[in-house]
């Protein structure tokens, strides 16, 4: 699964984009946030707040039950700023 | 209808002209334009760069502007937005609607900025006299949406 | 601050662009532009003609302007209001705020074209496929100007 | 004192402005546009409604128990439809 990662969320993390192989019990967008922290001290802590992280998945904002699948393009950012 | 990202500037007289031309049934076009401050928290900003996510940008504003003509009976809807970097003074965004209905197009215009703000993938990175930071999101952008809230 | 009461066209483009020239604390102009529709009450409307009473209305628009200031934080304002004879997509009416915020530059425009609407002496009469006549007030407008009283 | 019309009641009574004598009893708006009523039945017709005949005295909208004196400038009009 491709995982883009915008603002600083990308900046904290250190890579704009990662390719990972998804275990198959991580099957929301939650649970991906969850799974995520586990891949390096930078993940983690760019993640620790789950209120900032927001989840997009195939281009569109969605809840954290939201399911997602492998070949979806997720996306983890901060709370838009933009206008 | 028209919605672009780019990272060019834009004439806000060439576009108003030219989602005007023509036009004989408006009765009235709402326009806002974002610009970049020169002093934000108390800092004073010396740039903004504008980061944005390519694909779900575009998609999400043609979501916004869908949602405007359903709600108002609107002739036209223009939104253009920025990305990259920008000084103080510089244009960041500009949301037009046309109705023959000044109350359309004011509520569509604002409507259309309160959700922009909330929904669309940009963010801003602004360099200050205190160092670089991202901008926060504000609750009282927040709030500003969910008066649209149906 | 800046009002025009005029019988000759303005550029939408020009106006703007001197109404922000140099402004680097501005964060947003809201405009409105007020144009004559082709079609009023299931009449085609092929001209329109605006009486003023000349002195009372630059007298209320800077009033209204005036009003605006005091309830909003506005780096500037601009009213530009049209008299004599139009035709259908022939700009009427343009006004324009800056502000820091964008929600004070949103409400003091929408404000401002309300207050006009009731309180600049201008009368529209229209010449439709029916004859020549009189607009009428809108309960509407009134209204609307009601939102406003403090 | 000088009094002024505008849009239908300028077209109805006739005329854009007329100069009168003020009989000393009238001294308000509303009494004017009483007064007013019986100078002619073009004047009568046209301020038949008061309801849509407003009134600025010195160039400011007056409620018609606004008083007015003989060195004012008087303008009857309808309900104003700008913008």
């Amino acid at each position: 699964m491709k995982i883009l990662y915008f603002a600083w969320l990308r900046s904290k993390i250190g890579v704009p984009t990662e390719t990972v192989e998804l275990p198959a019990e991580v099957a929301t967008a939650g649970a991906l946030v969850e799974w995520l922290k586990t891949r390096s001290p930078r993940h983690a802590e760019a993640l620790a707040n789950s209120k900032v992280v927001k989840v997009a998945v195939n281009q569109e904002h969605v809840p954290y039950d939201h399911p997602i699948s492998s070949t979806d393009e997720v996306a983890l950012f901060p709370p838009v700023t933009g206008g | 209808m028209a919605i672009r990202v780019q990272a060019g500037d834009f004439d806000v007289g060439a576009e108003y002209a030219a989602f005007t031309a023509g036009r004989t049934s408006v009765g009235g076009v709402a326009m806002f334009v974002g610009l970049v401050r020169d002093i934000a928290g108390g800092a004073s900003v010396s740039a903004m760069t504008l980061e944005h996510y390519p694909g779900m940008t575009e998609k999400q504003l043609e979501t916004i502007a869908e949602e405007a003509r359903r709600r108002w009976p609107l002739d036209d809807v223009l939104v253009i937005h920025r990305h990259g970097r920008l000084e103080p003074g510089d244009r960041i965004v500009m949301v037009a609607t046309a109705s023959a209905h000044r109350d359309a197009a004011f509520e569509s215009c604002r409507f259309l900025m309160d959700w922009l703000k909330t929904k669309a993938p940009f963010w801003k990175l602004e360099a200050t006299s205190e160092g670089e930071r991202w901008v926060e999101a504000k609750e009282s952008d927040d709030a500003a949406a969910a008066r649209w809230a149906e």
